[in-house]
């Protein structure tokens, strides 16, 4: 089957945000040169945020978007069918810290405590409402304000504007590396998914319409394997192998950082590129929880994720 | 009237909103009939503030009059009077023009060639004593060079009714004597209807067929017009023959009055 | 203008056919093949929502009151951005216009200061300003000031000569020149700008929030948009779109009253 | 001189830039002389476009001359003239002010509270006949109206010098005798120092105590000055004086073929 | 204005002194007790990097030549943005002057139309319009449109009655009008607008960028933020605005190209 030709060699594929560590694989992909491999040109569009890049899928200007899981179970209670083909992230990564001097040692503290997030509505969000949820506080006991992930959001942390925070990295190590916080819940770590989720929770996949799949089966297949390539490739590599495949630019801000960074958020990439059963479970009960239109809906999770491509690549190999 | 009517204001009334929103609307002119035949020229004289000006707009069709009727050539006015030429008592030229394209613009409006239009008007500039002018903005020119720009502006047109709104004002007598040939000639040339306001009696005499004179304002009416009798041409000595001042005298008398009644007048209007 | 009940009809007209547009494009699917090979909706209900569930969310926001928290917040950083910023562009204005060497020395910096974009400036905002609504009132600054402050700039340099020459002669000082030739001079370029810096200082209060916040409209559409929620965010447009009226409707009221003495505009051909 | 000396122009040149870059300056006035003692009357004649107002605006500081000084009260004059008060030939009263706040505004400006500057203001507005429109805004004036509000708006700060730039063109033969009494009147009470100019000779000759003649520009220069020898007061018969006929017809003669000599040479200037 | 050196040299100065005050910000501990325990920077580098960083990084970029591509980029979609949202403008608010009826029907629609945030409108015009340099160049027209729009309307609104008279007397047909006496009237207005519209164009444009693209300098700060690259963010700022000062310029050009006839602005007291 090598011979087969892509249906669409050349594709858009979106993402919200690319130089975040919560995409590596794609970053890896793109520059160890696993597309090319495959016989894709992909072209890469960054947008502001995950939630457009989605909306750019619908919209049909792009392909093929890596994003959040998710999405596609919102999206399937709109009534659009998007499909996930490949797992990249098994951790969410995301880590509620509280700053040191106040008096917030656990998520039951955070009761009238001021939270950033990156954003009103965005995974940052329901997380900390999930772990206050678990330990009996209702969202309304504590205010949420969007920080964006940037260089912004640590200042505001460092100025004393919130009191925790639920971010991704590298904003989280970058305070941790300051000393000014504490960790109250960590996603990026095995252990602390266990404790948080009981299992894992995927993050980052590559998802399409389901169109899409079934029009381009070998182009999906090849964007499949150039992923899982990347993935296996992660799995074994140092802080030192990425900073050296990634682009320049993205160690200019403070290389030691980005390393750090780096090693902190390298569990959190998908092994097997396959979203357990229990995974999948995880996520609607996240979202379940705090969204009235998706409690109302009925989720067929068995739709949301196309397993055999990953089960191919894996088999090539 | 066996001559066409070029220019008829029947019961005309014009009145200007008050100064503020309860004050009754000021009635600048009340009951105003003139009738302008062609190829005759008339001059109105009156005090300040008396509504020449506002008489001159209601015959460009610039004013609806509250009441009565305008008529040119025997039709009623409704909306312009694209018959007449206006020169205006106030600045008017297009500041974003030189003088020379100010002048041209009159016939480039009406489809003549840009070149043409400009020779024409170079011309023009020449008649007005202006040649060496041509390239100027207005803001460039004296007062005085400012109004024959705006004289040659309106005659190059050669419309066929002229209304102009002391045209002469700001030029010195002698300048004035060559505007005024310069406007009698090319009115005897193709029997314009004019219609000439000017603060100048003997200005008014020496030029015009008949002299209307208005009364002080407001709701200022026509108090009197003379036929001048004094046969044309009339050159510039016109003024020292005894039919020029007794004329003079006549019409003096009835105007003299005016302005000191327009004062008292004045006090209790609006 | 017939009379203002005429107006009113036609204006009411427009919405209506708007509305309906809006109605029947995202309700209706529309099959053509040429454009593609199923039915769809000329305007995706997922992008566009539809004008039912608009109103009606928008109707419950009101109703149940959780907007109005929201909305003040947002009127208050608007109107903050607009009165600072205006005062500013005005006060700024006028000094440059009056002072050639200082407007000829800042003119490249205060070019170079509008072509910043805002979104990036946002974090610094944030940073040296705080969440609160300051950080917003700071970004609707931005916007309005460079606005009004490049028209009152040629406002006051549009002054006619004469006038002024007259009333140097007449032995103004400075400050009674600005008071009495340049200020009313350059009312009507600043209230031109103010009508467009009305709008702009509400999208910088929005944009602010949209960037980071805890209340406001923007905040509230932000989190719609993280939702896919896109009827939530028409909502928040059309509730911005009704306040941004109400208070140009204001700013109108202030120019009339002001500019009474001009002639009426030139009538139509 | 025995007396002050209150404008004094020595050697005055003025030009203007010429209409292209390229094209070389445009002399408007050449080595002008005039000497105004205190309490003098001086009006000023030429033919249009000579440079009148250029002079005018040379003497009020608004103009600086290319060469040549102006002296005020004895002082080489830098800046503004602030000891005289100007009334422009074009139109430049406030248009967002009404009638009375465009002539309370010269007492205002001076420190008057507003009260007080609005209640002389009105017995101004009465003086030159415009009581019935202090309220209304210049747009809703006539064009001599307008220059009566102007008239009272300069005079009302009472300074010691006046620069008159055709303050009475727009204005009736009438009104003009009853403005120009009104202007010999505050003249009189304190020797102010007038510059002012007209196109009326008669009118020059029965104010002024003296009258210069200017001759054609460009590059225009005095041609000639003549003392007034009739007494005053003068009444409105002063022009019926055979002192005047003689003085008129001196005067006549000498600016006559300047305007012709003007129409030749804008033929060939700028 | 004494000469041209002269103001140069102010002008540099005051870059000197402004570069000064961000060059010892960011490179000086101070220790302000009252304000914070240990020493810190006034300019915190994190968020500030330094000038010299900043203007290296610059360097850089031009000397090896990865900057002009992104720069060609989104030059390119400005000056679209500019001149569609320009012709629009003068366009509209040509038409909307003229025509009161329309003008009054449609006035609240533009004020909300105004209102709109962009940023929420940024997807739309991605749907519509696809990722090219199209929907960028839509969120530069929306900004630029009304500012120009507002101008241009009240330029036509406030020609002289007189002069309008007069031209209408002379015979002229509403477009003769148009080109004779609205269209050079209202151009002090529109000049004056065009000098925010260029600042606006090129937000516009870096904005649409930065909400979604693959190039531009927009994508180009984007990139740079998510990775804590302050430099990258500052030095790309500073690109923006020496470009934004090369349109501006020619912009003046034009404006004193076609306003010749103006008389010298009024002389400073
Ligand atoms: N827009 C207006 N609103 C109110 N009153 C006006 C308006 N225009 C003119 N008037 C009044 O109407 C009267 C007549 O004005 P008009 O301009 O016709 O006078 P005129 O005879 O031309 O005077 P002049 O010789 O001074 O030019 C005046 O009293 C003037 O105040
Ligand atoms: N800004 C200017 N640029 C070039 N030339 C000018 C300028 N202002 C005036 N002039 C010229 O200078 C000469 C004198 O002008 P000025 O206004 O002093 O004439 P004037 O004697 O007042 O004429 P009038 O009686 O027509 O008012 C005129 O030929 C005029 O064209
Ligand atoms: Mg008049
Ligand atoms: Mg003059």
């Amino acid at each position: 089957q090598p011979a087969a030709k892509a249906e669409k060699p050349k594709l858009t594929l979106g993402v919200g945000g690319k130089p975040l560590l919560y995409y590596l694989p794609l970053t890896i992909a793109e520059r160890k040169g696993f597309f090319k491999d495959e016989g894709l040109d992909v072209a890469i569009n960054d947008f502001g945020g995950g939630a457009k890049s989605l909306q750019a899928l619908i919209g049909g200007s792009i392909d093929v978007v890596t994003g959040a899981y998710e999405h596609t179970i919102r999206m399937q209670a709109k009534g659009q069918d998007i499909v996930s083909v490949i797992e990249l992230g098994r951790f969410p990564g995301i880590v509620l810290v509280a700053r040191k001097d106040r008096p917030i040692k656990s998520v039951k503290d955070l009761k009238g405590a001021k939270i950033g997030v990156t954003a009103p509505g965005s995974s940052t969000n329901f997380f900390v409402n999930f772990l206050m949820a678990k330990d009996g506080l209702k969202p309304d006991d504590a205010s949420y304000v969007g920080v964006g992930g940037g260089a912004s959001a640590v200042a505001q942390m460092k100025r004393g504007e919130i009191d925790a925070m639920s971010n991704l990295d590298p904003v989280i190590t970058k305070l941790e590396d300051d000393g000014d916080v504490i960790i109250l819940a960590d996603s990026r770590t095995e252990s602390g998914n266990e404790k948080i989720f009981g299992g894992e929770n995927p993050a980052a996949v590559l998802y399409m319409k389901r169109d899409f799949v079934e029009q381009n089966p070998v182009t999906t297949q090849k964007l499949v394997n150039a992923f899982y390539k990347a993935l296996q490739w992660l799995k074994t590599a140092t802080p030192e192998d990425v900073a050296a495949v990634v682009p320049e630019e993205y160690l200019l801000g403070d290389k030691t950082l980005y390393l750090n960074a780096v090693k902190n958020s390298l569990p959190i990439y998908s092994r097997t590129g396959l979203i357990p059963e229990r995974g999948m479970k995880n996520a609607l009960n996240m979202l379940v929880e705090f969204d009235p239109e998706l409690k109302a809906a009925k989720i067929d999770l068995a739709k949301t994720f196309d397993g055999s491509f990953v089960a191919k690549a894996a088999a090539a190999k | 009237m066996a001559q066409a009517c070029a220019v008829g204001l029947r019961d005309i009334s014009i009145a200007f909103p008050g100064a503020s929103r309860a004050a009754s609307p000021f009635v600048a002119v009340q009951g105003v009939n003139l009738d302008l035949v062609d190829g005759e020229f008339v001059a109105i004289v009156g005090p300040t503030g008396c509504g020449k000006s506002t008489l001159l707009n209601a015959a460009a069709g610039l004013l609806k009059p509250a009441s009565g009727t305008v008529t040119i050539h025997g039709k009623a006015l409704a909306g312009l009077n694209r018959a007449a030429g206006y020169l205006f008592q106030a600045e008017a030229l297009f500041p974003w023009k030189t003088a020379l394209d100010n002048v041209a613009i009159g016939l480039e409006v009406a489809g003549t060639d840009t070149d043409e239009a400009r020779a024409r008007a170079r011309k023009w500039l020449a008649r007005v004593g202006l040649a060496a002018f041509a390239d100027r903005y207005p803001h460039q020119l004296s007062g005085g060079q400012r109004k024959r720009v705006g004289l040659a502006q309106v005659l190059i047109r050669d419309p066929k009714i002229l209304l102009m709104d002391e045209p002469f004002g700001p030029l010195d007598a002698q300048t004035r004597q060559i505007m005024g040939n310069l406007l009698l000639d090319l009115w005897s040339q193709d029997r314009k209807a004019v219609m000439f306001v000017t603060h100048d009696l003997e200005e008014a005499i020496s030029l015009a067929d008949r002299v209307v004179i208005m009364g002080a304002g407001p709701a200022s009416r026509i108090i009197g017009q003379w036929r001048v009798p004094i046969p044309r041409p009339r050159d510039i000595d016109v003024r020292l023959e005894p039919a020029f001042h007794h004329l003079h005298r006549e019409i003096w008398a009835a105007l003299k009055d005016e302005v000191v009644k327009g004062y008292r007048q004045s006090e209790v209007a609006s | 203008m017939r009379n203002r009940f005429t107006l009113f009809t036609l204006q009411v007209l427009v919405a209506v056919v708007l509305i309906a547009i809006w109605h029947f494009g995202s309700t209706m699917k529309v099959n053509i093949p040429a454009l593609s090979p199923k039915p769809f909706y000329p305007l995706d209900p997922f992008f566009f929502s539809t004008p039912l569930a608009v109103f009606e969310r928008t109707f419950k926001d009101f109703y149940t009151g959780v907007i109005w928290y929201h909305l003040g917040i947002t009127l208050l950083e608007t109107m903050l951005a607009f009165a600072i910023g205006a005062l500013g562009g005005v006060l700024v204005g006028f000094w440059f216009a009056r002072k050639a060497v200082i407007a000829a020395v800042f003119d490249p910096y205060v070019k170079m200061a509008n072509a910043l974009p805002r979104v990036v400036l946002a974090p610094i905002f944030a940073l040296w300003l705080g969440l609160g609504i300051w950080s917003k009132v700071a970004l609707g600054v931005t916007l309005v000031f460079f606005i009004v402050f490049f028209n009152v700039y040629q406002g006051v340099k549009e002054v006619s000569p004469t006038l002024l020459a007259n009333a140097r002669m007449l032995g103004m000082s400075e400050r009674q020149l600005m008071r009495n030739v340049f200020w009313p001079s350059a009312l009507t370029w600043m209230f031109s700008s103010l009508h467009t810096a009305v709008g702009f200082a509400l999208v910088g209060a929005v944009v602010g929030e949209y960037l980071g916040s805890a209340a406001g409209l923007g905040y509230r559409i932000h989190q719609a948009e993280g939702v896919f929620d896109v009827t939530g965010v028409f909502s928040g447009m059309l509730v911005l779109s009704i306040f941004v009226i109400i208070i140009d409707t204001l700013v109108s009221a202030i120019e009339n009253r002001l500019l009474v003495w001009r002639p009426a505009p030139a009538a139509q051909a």
